[in-house]
């Protein structure tokens, strides 16, 4: 896992290539998470995939629901050669949930960016066919945002619930 | 639909009756009550009846957790061939008992209801484990109790049940087959006249599902 | 109207190639477009294919999935911490034991818990007991799609003794909910180690009778060699991690890469193919099973002595016969109950080396009693990627061996 | 002379007899609704959007053929195989004169390529 020391150059050698991408890095339990400004996700996935990080083992969305700006995507990418697992965070509104889609850098994240889509409404600009992957096509609504009720059925256990109006308010 | 269990004692006097029939010491009005007994009041129905119901062919119909455990059932230990049902058919054209055998979410729900009626009659469902019964541990936006959308005989409590507990609710439903013959799952429940009639409930005629009314009304259950 | 030309006095009709050739010449045959559908034998479990077909050959494939989806991660969300064990134990519900080894490891990692030796090599114990049925029931189903219909009998025989094994350390044949968030929640019971010795001892003999069935059948060897190969190229591309990858020639694997729960300490080699086509896959898989057993046999003779769960009382219940005595088991006993132990805020990523590949578990603690958010990285939804490169331009009955040997598991692809 | 047919007739009698009672029997006991959905061709739960005037591939007649001409061969040497002893060696010589034709046409086949799956 790359030390505190090790994510701070990281960030630098990002900093070099993409000026104003790095927001924030993070090192929390042995574990580096960069920050990064939504705009230039592409760009730092290059330089991310020359120093190494070739594997991108999981990419999913995070609703943050009480603060701003409310959703999160986060990238875990991994090195095979020096075993170093390194996250790359970024956070979008929900009014313009729009981010690049890297299925071309990594092939990987074409489906479970799909099912970020379709969860929370991240749109993927550049992804082959962004369309609901676990949902049914003509589902409205992003089921896994905070504000979306868990629904499922008001249980009943009378048997005589219509002679008894309104008992289900 | 009570299954009628008979009498120890009824049973007991049948079984010293066939082993004095074996014995050939029956004769006379006793042996002609055994005769008749035995051969004349089979009727058709209750012939057919029997082979329909110790030749069940049930559709491969795999959906999560219990269908490992329906697998498990017609494997060695728990042996659904015993009793007639290993056969297990691909299409819906040639099986008669449908497994639901996991949790239906609501993309697979109306999937799940064509296989059921491209089934052919006489066809039986059983809803195996907590998340078909009920939606069982899920209870959320994306699964669908089975009885939301078709009607099932026989509910196999557990999540998921041992292939035991499956093999006794087959043995249920096959004990339900021999009683009761009745074909059409509308006959069985008393739902004749709930033929998708669309129409507010006024114009549909006086039948037995007349006074059904939807109690949730549009968007209370939220997506379920 | 002038009497049509006759064919055959025109040299230029009558076409003397073989006719193999004569046919790739035929013009452009109709594809046929139609659904491998939810309701499909070897479809293990509900996934749709689209495939596009060219008489025998596929031309085109994208698998649609979703309908299995069961809001898995949604429901997390509503639980408290050991109420999503089970939850989540059903989401992959061949690999249970590894669903919530991941869980636990992840909120293990936010409270910085360590977890005792003796439950590290229990949980080794059971996930590699759980390693054995996952492959098990892959290998009976896979036998029933390749024709092989006794393999099914041969391998659920071995997967019902394993269940037993389950049933006996944890109350019940699946989904146990067995691993508990620093440890394990009962201790083995006596004579669980003979009967797991006694299954050590029997399966390398199941498995030479498994590979003296199949590993030389001629319509084996006829339907899997060179058939779905994918080298390890694509295959990284697409993500794909587990057997597959292992067959394609990479050992990656995490147990031996990031050991994780003390695989450290036991000595075990990684199976790895060569060429990467179906055949490989199948002989990896079986590879695999004999050196999970020879984990579990290594676990069994280091278990050592010990508690099986951590002795923080503000995340393990208190021993039932504290209570009636000390005030602060009580009321530690109390609050676990009610409210379940709060988990500092934070995020972490927590991988481990599943049947089928990678299984990581994201969770994000928000302080409250309730995880904000629990995402399932599954093998099998990744893996299903690089299905479309295995089988295009292949036939229908490759596509069948390949869907076979790539081993997907609904409930994980669908969450 | 009718008396030795006897045995035939019959026997073809009882086949169709049995024949029938299995086609019929099914509409006779079985209830039969006619729903909508049961008329729709199966494709595996969802509705099939396969047009009727679908053409399946040359190779698949190719194949038909080839297997029934070589199959008819087969039923060809049944009886001949079933009292061999009774014929003789005449019945043997003709077996490989036939069996020869038809490997003639076998190679004819194979070499022409139609064997081999497009």
């Amino acid at each position: 896992m790359p030390d505190a020391t090790g994510l701070e150059l990281l960030a630098q050698e990002i900093g070099k290539h993409e000026p104003d991408a790095v927001l924030d890095t993070i090192y929390f339990r042995e574990r580096g998470t960069i920050l990064v400004d939504p705009a230039h996700v592409r760009a730092v996935m290059d330089v991310l995939r020359d120093a190494g990080y070739r594997f991108l083992s999981s990419v999913h969305g995070v609703d943050y629901y009480p603060d701003e700006p409310r959703l999160g995507v986060l990238y875990e990418l991994l090195d095979m050669e020096s075993l170093d697992r390194l996250t790359v965070k970024l956070r979008v509104d929900t009014g313009a949930p729009e981010v690049d889609s890297v299925v071309d850098v990594f092939p990987t994240a074409n489906f479970q960016e799909r099912e970020i889509y379709d969860m929370f409404g991240v749109v993927f600009r550049g992804h082959p066919e962004l369309r609901r992957i676990l949902m049914p096509e003509d589902y409205e609504g992003f089921p896994q945002r905070r504000d979306f009720p868990v629904g499922g059925e008001p249980v009943i256990f009378t048997y005589n619930q219509n002679k008894v109006p309104h008992y289900t308010e | 639909m009570e299954v009628t269990r008979e009498p120890a004692s009824e049973f007991r006097s049948r079984q010293l009756r066939a082993r004095d029939m074996l014995r050939g010491d029956l004769e006379g009005a006793e042996l002609e009550r055994y005769v008749h007994e035995r051969v004349i009041t089979t009727t058709l129905d209750r012939a057919v009846s029997w082979a329909r119901g110790n030749s069940i062919m049930p559709a491969t119909f795999g959906l999560a957790c219990c269908a490992i455990e329906m697998m498990s059932m017609v494997a060695s230990r728990a042996d659904i061939a015993r009793f007639g049902y290993e056969a297990f058919r691909a299409t819906p054209r040639q099986a008669d008992l449908l497994i639901l055998s996991g949790r239906v979410s609501i993309k697979m729900a109306p999937i799940v209801r064509r296989i059921y009626d491209q089934m052919l009659e006489p066809k039986w469902a059983i809803a195996m484990g907590a998340c078909a019964s009920s939606t069982g541990v899920f209870n959320n936006y994306s699964v669908v109790p089975a009885d939301k959308f078709m009607p099932v005989d026989v509910h196999v409590p557990g999540c998921p049940p041992r292939p035991e507990a499956l093999v006794h609710g087959v043995l249920r439903l096959r004990s339900m087959i021999l009683g009761d013959p009745k074909l059409g799952w509308r006959e069985r429940y008393g739902a004749e006249g709930t033929e998708e009639v669309v129409g507010p409930v006024a114009e549909r005629e006086s039948g037995p599902g007349a006074d059904a009314e939807n109690v949730f009304g549009p968007g209370d259950t939220a997506g379920a | 109207m002038s009497t049509p030309p006759r064919i055959r006095d025109r040299p230029e009709d009558i076409d003397l190639a073989p006719a193999g050739q004569q046919l790739e010449a035929a013009p452009e045959e109709q594809l046929l477009t139609i659904n491998f559908g939810p309701v499909h034998p070897s479809t293990h479990g509900v996934l749709r294919l689209l495939v596009t077909l060219e008489g025998e050959v596929v031309r085109d494939l994208s698998p649609i999935m979703g309908y299995l989806h069961t809001g898995i991660e949604k429901t997390c969300e509503d639980k408290s911490y050991w109420k999503v064990i089970p939850v989540i134990e059903r989401m992959d519900y061949l690999a249970y034991y590894f669903n919530a080894m991941a869980f636990c490891g992840a909120v293990e990692g936010l409270l910085g818990l360590e977890v005792p030796k003796r439950a590290q090599y229990l949980r080794v114990i059971h996930l590699e007991l759980n390693r054995i049925m996952s492959h098990m029931v892959w290998l009976g189903t896979g036998g029933l799609e390749l024709g092989a219909i006794s393999i099914f009998w041969y391998a659920f025989r071995d997967k019902e003794t394993i269940l037993d094994l389950f049933e006996m350390s944890s109350g019940q044949r699946m989904h146990t909910r067995y691993f508990q968030v620093g440890g394990v929640i009962e201790d083995i019971p006596p004579g669980f180690e003979e009967k797991v010795r006694a299954f050590c001892a029997e399966m390398p003999r199941r498995v030479d009778q498994i590979e003296a069935i199949l590993a030389r059948n001629e319509i084996m060897l006829q339907r899997l060699r060179h058939t779905g190969v994918a080298d390890e190229r694509t295959l990284l591309g697409h993500g794909v991690t587990g057997p597959l990858l292992r067959a394609a020639g990479n050992p990656w694997d995490l147990r031996k890469a990031a050991p994780y729960s003390s695989y450290e300490d036991f000595d075990f080699r990684i199976p790895v193919g060569t060429v990467g086509d179906n055949y490989d896959r199948f002989r990896v898989r079986l590879a695999e099973v004999r050196e999970s057993v020879r984990i579990v046999e290594q676990a069994l003779d280091g278990l050592p002595e010990g508690p099986f769960m951590v002795e923080d009382r503000k995340v393990a219940l208190p021993p039932r016969h504290e209570l009636g005595t000390s005030m602060e088991a009580l009321i530690h006993h109390f609050k676990l109950v009610t409210e379940g132990y709060r988990v500092p805020p934070g995020e972490l990523y927590y991988a481990i080396e599943g049947p089928r590949g990678e299984l990581g578990c994201f969770v994000r603690a928000d302080g409250s009693g309730k995880p904000a958010r629990v995402h399932m990285r599954d093998p099998s939804f990744v893996n299903l990627q690089a299905f479309r490169d295995m089988v295009a331009d292949g036939y229908v009955a490759d596509l069948i061996a390949t869907m076979a040997m790539l081993d997907p598991v609904l409930g994980g692809v669908d969450r | 002379m009718l008396r030795s047919y006897l045995p035939a007739i019959v026997f073809l009698g009882l086949g169709t007899l049995v024949g029938l009672a299995f086609a019929t029997l099914n509409t006779v006991l079985g209830p039969s609704r006619a729903v909508k959905s049961k008329q729709d061709p199966y494709e595996c739960g969802l509705p099939s959007e396969v047009q009727e005037g679908f053409r399946f591939g040359i190779s698949f007649y190719l194949v038909a053929m080839l297997f029934i001409l070589f199959d008819i061969e087969v039923i060809f040497l049944y009886p001949v195989a079933v009292q061999l002893k009774a014929f003789g060696s005449f019945a043997l010589i003709e077996t490989i004169v036939f069996i020869f034709l038809l490997a003639v046409a076998f190679v004819y086949v194979w070499r022409r390529g139609a064997l081999e799956w497009k």
